[in-house]
């Protein structure tokens, strides 16, 4: 420490601080009934979003899960469609069609995400044989869940994207349940998921303290090699901790799978205040100012924005 | 989940005798396996979450207390892995029931169930049997979306080899389940999460309900209203709705979609000339399509009558509720189709609308 | 494999024009493939074994060395996931096709193609494309049995945000084939191996055949029949038995099965009163049962028609040849039951035996 | 050597020529058109399913794959069932519903083979889970090829079958082709195999001079403690070699994809010699003799019987 320069540490903060305001005002708004999609939220788990898409330049793509606002955010993509989208309006990012588990933004090199755990991670691996061959360079970073690695294409795709060379960061987003199964009631060996992906030829790094800098140093450290084309698919394994419900704006540590016990490590751990406490204080009350107004602008957006008409229906169907 | 009182009348049994007490949809699925479980330790249950404390949205409740991990426990996400191990366990002389909480999954099992399930017993020239069940669950309402919405039964009943069957209220779906279960072959059990706070009497003893004859619900005579699953429900309401009409509409449940008894519909139109088929689920080769096919087979030569289907509109389900709204078939829209058919001069025609919202769609909130 | 003449006539065009050379199905499929590799360097080929010595029987030969392994290669044993990175690819803006050496195994695909590829657009709000063609071969003959032999095309037809082409005759496979790979939508376009070596005359320049229209085969007066993929051969040797005993049959040719025209068979319908489909799969919740209802939703108020639905046995494809030939529709019975249509007190009656055998069917032999 | 007594010797050749002669012969008759089926021939790599299935109990499970001769005659399976089979008869083990690629013998305890690369793998975890309620320390032998091994469903199976300790054994055929594909061209790093499934807790072994012996001697070691109930299951890898075409009866040395080169150090390595040289003469011509007896038998027995009767098309659909 400073793992990075100010610049850096400003840009982290920001992000990570905008995933999680973003996603307070959700949680909050969410009893008024006027979130029109279940939201699966990323508080507590921003850092791995963050620290991996920091590292990406703009014109490369990410693409993330159901649990996906972290990833949509982090990659820089527009508050405001995704606000409205939660709103189920026509403003939405994908026009109020796809909800809070169908995000993408394609401008801002934001791919699809799914409900359907593990989809994403074969679709990485057709974006990346597109950048291999368009050959500038670019990368795509799929990100899973703890349970994505145990359905078999989750397998098909490291070996296929070892096989071909492909330049996909798999970034796993280790949060140790899956709905509120622990992994070790999943996964006969739980904790050799990185040892099982190397044996595919990729490289493989765990991170187990959730800090968006190491997380984001891997990446720096890798990108250069991807770029140059023959280095091949990378794989991050990021234990983190979801600290609200599975799905939903509650808590649930009332419900017998977990103990607020099992929380307190990560919250004690939490990035943003430590990476909060690497800036200036007026810098930082600077950075929380602009994250308010733009999260209420999102709000404001959403709020005002109006619902598909009703034709919509029937649009898109076709291309 | 609260207690919704939709069913307004008792379900009549195959006999047409009503009873026992009244009890949710999701409770008498529960209590099927329940009590079969008791009767049978060869039966077992296996599916992601089943043993949580969300129960698989209340419908295994209780049964890790009372049959311990050997017999019903949560499972790897995957999909596919885990139909072939259900699949092998049934051939192996077990009673597997195997879930999952939305159909959309069943994607990822197809293989097995396709290629394996629904073959081995012919394949295998009669040498080996799978008695499974795969219980799945049809969501709706309130942002489900493009991937947790999609009723595919219509894909299952494609298959000789399989079997389905919607059981659209509670009585139903104990006595469906238990056959389910009774039955040597693999059956797709289909469920809709809507249903699972509606109410009917369903007796406390075990009995079966197994596939062969579709229920005439409701009499009537100038169409007839075959509702799948849920639908039916829809249907029901439909009915009341032109009643105030004045017309009679007869309403049909197929209960089993394969094997599929379409006998008791064709002699409902042969006295009614006119058919909607509802599905919960897209039309296009869906089990209304496999309905009128079989009318018209039926009827053609005899005279003229007239068929329309109803069901998802030709569109994905969108998840924004102002257009997700229109993408299902509703009482109102079930009873416009069929006041159409019956008064074709008579011009447009409204039902009242606060009757014609259902209570189960109303008061369903998510998340899930 | 041996050039056989079972194409007694040029297929016509879109417009109904005849020309080009004559040419087996199995060169059409790869003459369209390779001239829109050639004029759009986004188009490429994957699936497994689609560059081994074999060339997906003949049908991707001499790509590899043209186009070389960026744009044609095999993969591993992974449908699930290369089916996920063709449509990936698809959506990153290249044109994949994706081949699959029997339709069964994309039983293994179905959550991409269903969850994914057919929602993507709509899902994602049109900001992606699926620019995707899944070609997939159904077997049959010669102990493919039960696994290996089915046809699946009316499973995909269920689903809104694809497209699903079966072509009977090398003239369309070449035109579908064009406007499959330039359809910005996932097209699943279903071959039949024994259609490969069957001939007819196909242009040598680039020509579409878009969805929209149903063709008229030849035309009728008694009775319409339907066939789809290999069936539409089977119904046209089907006429000539007919003809023998002085019934007039009109052929159609669906070619798109989804989108789907069925105004040209309603029109047909509405001249013969009489039709029947044959099914290239199982009939229940097939695209036959899809027709005949929705030429009961269009006939059924003006007065009566008679259908009937033929297809696959209702059962598996077992392996031995002494049953499996009574698994398929046949000229035989194809004119057997228009027969019993049209004269329904004629009583039994048994076209030429020798006439009814196919050329494709007899010479046909394995392994696959 | 010798790795096995005088009895266990007779045996194993036994079934080695068993299998080798009735093979030949099947491919000798097939020309004739009277066999009604595909056929994948396991001529060469028979000591794979003879060195698993001869350590077995005779109450044990086995299940193969459409290429699944070799499998189910070293089982025990019933050779006339499987002649007849082939035959397209009504006395075929499958009734002549399933032929080659669909045996089954469950009165031998050979369950059924598929046509579809990787479906029997996670049949075989229900069998096991049924053998594990069942407490009787059976087991069951899964055979797959190399392809298999690409398959998603090949890792679900290995992380259940690890994770619920079930009496499986894994028998990997590594032929080193799948069709005409050699596993370089589909795998990223084709030789890591048994390590990525150790990573899932699972012993694995691997034999690359096909020698039944160790095969044999692995199973033998591992099946005590599988039978005790709480070992869980194992992995055998087997190198080996397909000396015919893919399916069909003939060689295809001159299309191209590989050469009688590759072949000729499996045919020097041959077991069939191999173990016949352990054997006395006398004894070993009177296995030969039983054999060449028990194949004719079997092809007489196809030859006469009759082909199902028209109703059986519609027979067996449902139970
Ligand atoms: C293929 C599939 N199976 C099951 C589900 C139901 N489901 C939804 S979320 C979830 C848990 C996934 O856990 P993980 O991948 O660890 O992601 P997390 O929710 O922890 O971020 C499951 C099982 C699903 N959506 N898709
Ligand atoms: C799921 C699936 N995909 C593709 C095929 C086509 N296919 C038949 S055999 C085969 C090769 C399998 O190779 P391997 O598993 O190594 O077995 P081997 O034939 O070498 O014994 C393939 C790809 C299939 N039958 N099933
Ligand atoms: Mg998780
Ligand atoms: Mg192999």
């Amino acid at each position: 420490m400073p793992e990075a320069d100010t610049q850096t540490i400003r840009r982290v903060y920001a992000s990570l601080r905008l995933i999680r305001r973003f996603e307070e005002e959700v949680a909050r708004i969410y009893p008024e009934d006027k979130i029109k999609s279940p939201v699966h939220l990323s508080i507590g788990q921003e850092s791995v979003a963050v620290g991996v898409c920091d590292a990406l330049n703009k014109d490369d793509l990410a693409g993330g899960t159901y649990r996906g606002h972290a990833t949509y955010i982090a990659k820089g993509g527009d508050i405001n469609g995704l606000m409205a989208e939660l709103y189920g309006k026509d403003t939405g990012c994908t026009r109020g069609k796809g909800g809070s588990m169908h995000l993408c933004d394609i401008q801002n090199n934001v791919v699809g995400s799914s409900a359907v755990v593990g989809t994403t991670v074969p679709i990485a691996l057709g974006y990346a044989l597109a950048l291999k061959r368009e050959g500038k360079g670019r990368v795509i970073a799929s990100f899973m869940g703890d349970g994505a690695t145990e359905e078999g294409v989750f397998h098909e795709s490291l070996n296929f994207a070892a096989l071909k060379r492909l330049p996909v960061v798999f970034v796993l987003e280790n949060n140790f349940f899956a709905i509120h199964t622990p992994i070790a009631r999943r996964q006969a060996v739980p904790d050799a998921i990185c040892e099982r992906v190397q044996t595919y030829g990729i490289p493989a790094y765990r991170v187990t303290d959730a800090d968006v800098f190491k997380i984001r140093n891997i990446m720096m450290d890798a990108l250069p090699k991807m770029r140059r084309g023959e280095y091949g698919p990378i794989f991050i394994e990021c234990h983190t901790y979801r600290w609200r419900e599975h799905v939903g704006p509650a808590n649930d540590y009332d419900s017998g799978y977990r103990s607020t016990d099992d929380l307190k490590p990560w919250v004690d751990n939490d990035q943003i205040p430590r990476v909060a406490a690497m800036l200036d204080p007026d810098e930082r009350a600077a950075i929380d100012a602009q994250v308010e107004k733009d999260v209420a602008a999102a709000i404001a957006f959403a709020e005002k924005s109006p619902f598909p008409a009703a034709k919509e229906l029937y649009t898109h169907v076709y291309a | 989940m609260s207690t919704l009182k939709t069913a307004t009348k008792p379900a009549p049994d195959a006999a047409g005798n009503t009873g026992g007490r009244v009890l949710r949809y999701v409770d008498a699925l529960k209590e099927a396996v329940e009590q079969e479980m008791e009767r049978d330790d060869k039966v077992f249950v296996m599916g992601l979450d089943v043993d949580d404390h969300k129960a698989l949205q209340g419908s295994t409740r209780g049964l890790l207390q009372k049959f311990g991990p050997d017999r019903i426990f949560t499972t790897p996400l995957a999909e596919d892995a885990m139909t072939g191990a259900a699949i092998g366990a049934a051939m192996a002389g077990l009673r597997p029931i195997h879930v999952h909480i939305r159909m959309d999954f069943l994607m990822l099992s197809m293989n097995q169930l396709i290629n394996m399930a629904a073959k081995a017993h012919y394949m295998y020239g009669g040498n080996i049997k799978v008695p499974l069940v795969v219980r799945s669950i049809i969501g709706k309402s309130w942002g489900q979306g493009p991937q947790h919405s999609q009723g595919l039964y219509s894909t299952f009943m494609h298959f000789p080899g399989l079997k389905v069957v919607a059981p659209s209220n509670a009585h139903d779906a104990k006595g469906c389940m238990l056959s389910a279960i009774r039955d040597d072959n693999p059956v797709m059990f289909v469920e809709h999460r809507l249903l699972y706070p509606t109410e009917a009497y369903v007796p406390e003893e075990q009995f079966e309900l197994p596939p062969g004859k579709s229920r005439v619900v409701m009499p009537g005579d100038d169409v007839t209203l075959v509702g799948i699953s849920n639908m039916l429900v829809e249907c029901l309401r439909g009915r009341e709705l032109l009643a105030d009409a004045g017309v009679s509409a007869e309403i049909i449940d197929p209960i089993w979609l394969s094997p599929l008894d379409t006998d008791t519909i064709v002699k409902s139109v042969k006295k009614t000339r006119r058919l909607i088929v509802v599905d919960n689920g897209w039309t296009m080769c869906g089990a209304g399509a496999e309905i009128a096919a079989r009318v018209a087979e039926a009827l053609g030569p005899e005279g003229k009558f007239q068929v329309e289907r109803m069901g998802f509109a030709p569109t994905i389900c969108p998840t924004s509720p102002s257009i997700e709204d229109q993408f299902y078939p509703n009482p109102a829209r079930i009873a416009q189709a069929a006041h159409k058919m019956v008064r074709p001069k008579a011009g447009e025609w409204t039902p009242d609308p606060e009757r014609a919202v259902l209570a189960y769609q109303r008061q369903f909130r998510g998340p899930f």
